[in-house]
């Protein structure tokens, strides 16, 4: 121990505040165990500082401003002005009053709270550091640890986060200005997300991605519907070309990239954004002093109960090496390694993890999609119902997209459902429900549905896989 | 046998589908003890009930 | 029979295409039989045509360009002017094209269309007469009927919708000019709905009611939500007083209200609104000749495979005296009616009627209410989240509001939900699914919800009532 450290000890150790860190300490605190929670940054981790919150703020702003200056066809007309650095403020104050509000919320759980960094000592303690030049350290003993330390965003060759010109996903989110042009590299949910963003905002926006479409994971139907309109709002995409330099020209830069058979091109622009995905954050933490096993991409291996190969070591959220990369993932298992600590019967056992991503329009999935069904064995029938068909969808004068729902043929088990279009982040959290307890198609079209709502276009998609939809023709 | 945990006014929670069912079996859902969570009834509920109905039984299998 | 008229036959009738008839006739037809569904009026009824969907269009566009207006906060700088007969003609293009779908929908699914209004010869036979002069009529008999002739707005003493400043629900609908000032006769959710719009639209907003709150029927804090926010917006409401009559006076009129101890007031306006609800439409249907027995209030008297007194006869919807006056009732209704007549083991038996009034911000609202269980015998427990713990919300800049379940205590078996907040009539098909699926506190709260949703909300609130949410203090 070095000298100077004061040396305490706790029930729960929680290292990272994010989604999946706060969350479990709060159940763990909830759990009537002593908990100590490390954050060596700021409270929420990437998801309230950097990631889904203030993003889904510029998201609104930038929506709003756009769609009230193309209503023309309302009647609506208006020449809306954005004050950028206006509108950044008032997503810091978003930020600033949630952020605020897990760290209440620790208090109030009785979570013991410590800024500084966690590195393991060993398998049984870990050294914080706290912040700043000579604030000194203090060594905690643990009997049980969850590592909730997320994730960064993926550098690429040539192109450091620390030179100005160059944005990570965080940068983007934190200027006080529209660049002229932004050229985005990759076309994943946050590439996607800010590409539609700064485009509504007024940006010349370039999109190069790597491979042959948007949103990459996603079925063709699905990520046509995004592509189609974030190319009705002006943004250029050029598939299968890698980011491989970029250098100042005058006031701005020229990127450069290269397809596979090494073809070349350069784009002009004012910002590159990059943005091509997030790696585990492990490398900081010492986890080898505590023997924590990892995976070869670097994640923390993991049970269905949140146990790393270390007896009362866990790992939960984007550090971890089980679900996608979520912040709602990120809770859940939180949640699991907290009860289990308790002692509960709990497991990581979701049967449907729903996903969205807020480009315009939306897309919220849940489940398999009938590709996986097959895969997986079941034999399949699947509806669908298009938004342009529904009341609700036409009066808010947003009707692109559809709700497609899978099903078990013989049994009618709904086994999965994507939807895009207008507030499909929320319409999937029913048919996520309906998952997880086992609802058959004649579960879904038999509960009354509101009039007029998008929901109901969910009740006649499944209307549709039986054969018997009312507002769409049965094929 | 009812469920020990009857609700009041005789309400039964059991899914669209399983109450569709037990309409179609011509089972009486409240007289069926639901084996799901916190009592639920289900389909394989119904359906013992229905087969316990037809080989004159007491509708427990 | 009338000379010249012509006598067919058909397996099913149906009288009424509002969502209630329309619907039952095109599942009718979906089970192979011979159907034909009159209708004096429009294809969609009350709903398409001068009722939901025409409201919920008008909604959107003073929404969009209200909160355009108001959003410097967020850096948003416009002043958007409305055209209101371009908005206008924006919702009748809406309509058109959802009644058009109506009309093909049938004709696609083999439903035979007949214009004119029908009145019951007998209990097996009805004349249909057809529109305009002299354009004769013809006669139909049925093996089965379905009575969907839905309802009207009630009239009030000295208030003719003929006189031209005196309007219904359907005349503020059809406006092409916003009144300087209106003044709005009953807060129920039609005229909460338009007074809200018209406020948002620039108009003078003065609601009178004979109750002493707005949206009678609704728990006291959920309609505190609803009227706080509409006096933001401008309108004065004065309670506990009915208009009893008007005069012209300038160029607008003087509107009299009077209290129940007789005290008297006078309100200036250009246009006065009566929305005081709306009466099943039986009277003009010759139907005692058919021998189908009405309640005292006029309704058709149903059972709960909507059979009337009369074997054969059925009704469903606004005329029906089961459930709430609402479109998706009419359906569901609709739906059973036809089923059952295909002889299939149908019953209205929904455990939860979901409904939503669109005001801002909205209310969804499906089974029981805390009070209604307790009166039914349940042991509750509730919980509840407010939108302003909302991430999703706070970056809508919408945060008013807030979702309460209730559950039965011993079970956890939820019982109902109120949502008074953003997109609450969405929000409230995930709890209708899951009490009509009998959905335990934790099976909501198992489910993962994604994040940033306004759904995790409910997600929340079911926490709350288990005593461990994470973003609310638990009581
Ligand atoms: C632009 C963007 C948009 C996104 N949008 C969404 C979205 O809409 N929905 C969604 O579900 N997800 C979204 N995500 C992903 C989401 O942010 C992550 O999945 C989520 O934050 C992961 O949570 P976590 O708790 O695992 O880690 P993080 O949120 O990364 O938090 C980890 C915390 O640990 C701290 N930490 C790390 N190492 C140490 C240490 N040694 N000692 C002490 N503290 C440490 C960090 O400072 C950080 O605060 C988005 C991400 C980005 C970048
Ligand atoms: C302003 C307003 C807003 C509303 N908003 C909502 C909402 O958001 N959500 C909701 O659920 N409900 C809403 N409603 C209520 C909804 O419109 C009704 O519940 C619904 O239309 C009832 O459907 P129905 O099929 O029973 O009757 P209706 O829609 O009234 O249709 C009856 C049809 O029968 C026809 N008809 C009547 N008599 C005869 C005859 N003798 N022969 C032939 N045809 C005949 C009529 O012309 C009409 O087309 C609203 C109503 C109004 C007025």
């Amino acid at each position: 121990m070095v000298v100077g450290d004061i040396s305490t000890g706790t029930e729960v150790l929680v290292i990272g505040a994010g989604p999946g860190g706060y969350v479990a300490a709060i159940r763990a605190a909830q759990r009537d165990l002593d908990v100590t929670l490390v954050e060596k940054d700021a409270y929420g981790g990437v998801c309230l500082n950097r990631g889904c919150i203030p993003s889904k703020a510029l998201i609104t702003g930038a929506s709003l401003a756009h769609e009230a200056g193309n209503a023309e066809e309302m009647g609506i007309h208006a020449d809306p002005a954005v004050d950028m650095s206006q509108m950044s403020s008032w997503k810091d104050d978003v930020v600033d009053r949630l952020t605020g509000g897990v760290e209440k919320l620790c208090k109030a759980n009785g979570v013991n709270l410590i800024e500084g960094e966690a590195r393991f000592k060993d398998d049984g303690s870990v050294r914080v550091a706290h912040g700043g030049d000579g604030q000194g350290s203090e060594s905690i003993d643990f009997q049980h640890c969850i590592v909730a330390t997320g994730s960064r965003p993926i550098q690429i060759p040539n192109f450091e986060y620390e030179d100005a010109p160059v944005w990570s996903s965080k940068d983007a989110l934190e200027t006080d200005a529209v660049p002229g042009e932004l050229l985005v590299v990759g076309a994943g949910y946050i590439g996607m997300e800010l590409s539609t963003t700064f485009a509504k905002l007024g940006a010349d926006v370039t999109v190069v991605e790597m491979l042959d479409d948007v949103l990459p994971g996603y079925e063709d139907d699905v990520s046509r519907v995004v592509r189609k309109r974030a190319e009705s709002l002006g943004i250029d995409f050029h598939f299968g070309e890698a980011a491989s330099d970029w250098r100042e020209q005058g006031d701005g830069i020229v990127v450069a990239t290269e397809t596979e058979d090494g073809e070349e091109s350069s784009y002009d622009a004012d910002k590159v954004l990059v943005a091509v995905g997030r790696s585990p954050l492990t490398d900081t933490l010492d986890i080898e002093n505590a023997g924590v096993e990892l995976t070869e991409n670097g994640f923390i291996d993991v049970d269905d109960r949140m146990r790393t190969s270390v007896e009362g070591i866990y790992a939960v959220g984007d550090v971890a090496d089980r679900g996608p990369m979520l912040a709602h993932v990120g809770s859940k298992q939180g949640i699991v390694a907290a009860e289990h600590i308790a002692e509960e019967p709990v497991a990581y056992d979701a049967q449907a993890v729903p996903a969205a991503v807020f480009t315009d329009p939306e897309i919220g999935t849940v489940g398999m999609t009938q590709a996986e069904a097959e895969k997986e064995g079941f034999e399949t029938v699947v509806g669908q119902m298009p938004f342009n068909a529904s009341g609700r969808a036409l009066t808010t004068n947003h009707s692109e997209g559809f709700v497609r729902i899978v099903a078990e043929e013989q049994s009618g088990f709904v086994l999965g459902c994507q939807i895009v279009g207008p507030e499909a982040s929320e319409l999937i959290a029913e048919v996520a429900l309906g998952i997880e307890m086992g609802a058959t198609l004649e579960d879904i079209t038999s509960t009354i549905h509101t009039h007029p709502t998008l929901a109901e276009a969910v009740m006649e998609a499944a209307e549709n896989a039986e054969g018997q939809a009312i507002h769409t023709l049965n094929r | 046998a009812p469920s020990e945990t009857e609700s009041p006014s005789g309400r039964v929670f059991a899914p669209p589908s399983v109450r569709r069912l037990a309409r179609e079996l011509g089972v009486d859902l409240a007289s069926v003890s639901g084996s799901g969570p916190s009592g639920r009834v289900t389909e394989g509920d119904v359906r013992s009930a229905a087969e316990g109905a037809d080989a004159g039984g007491d509708g427990e299998s």
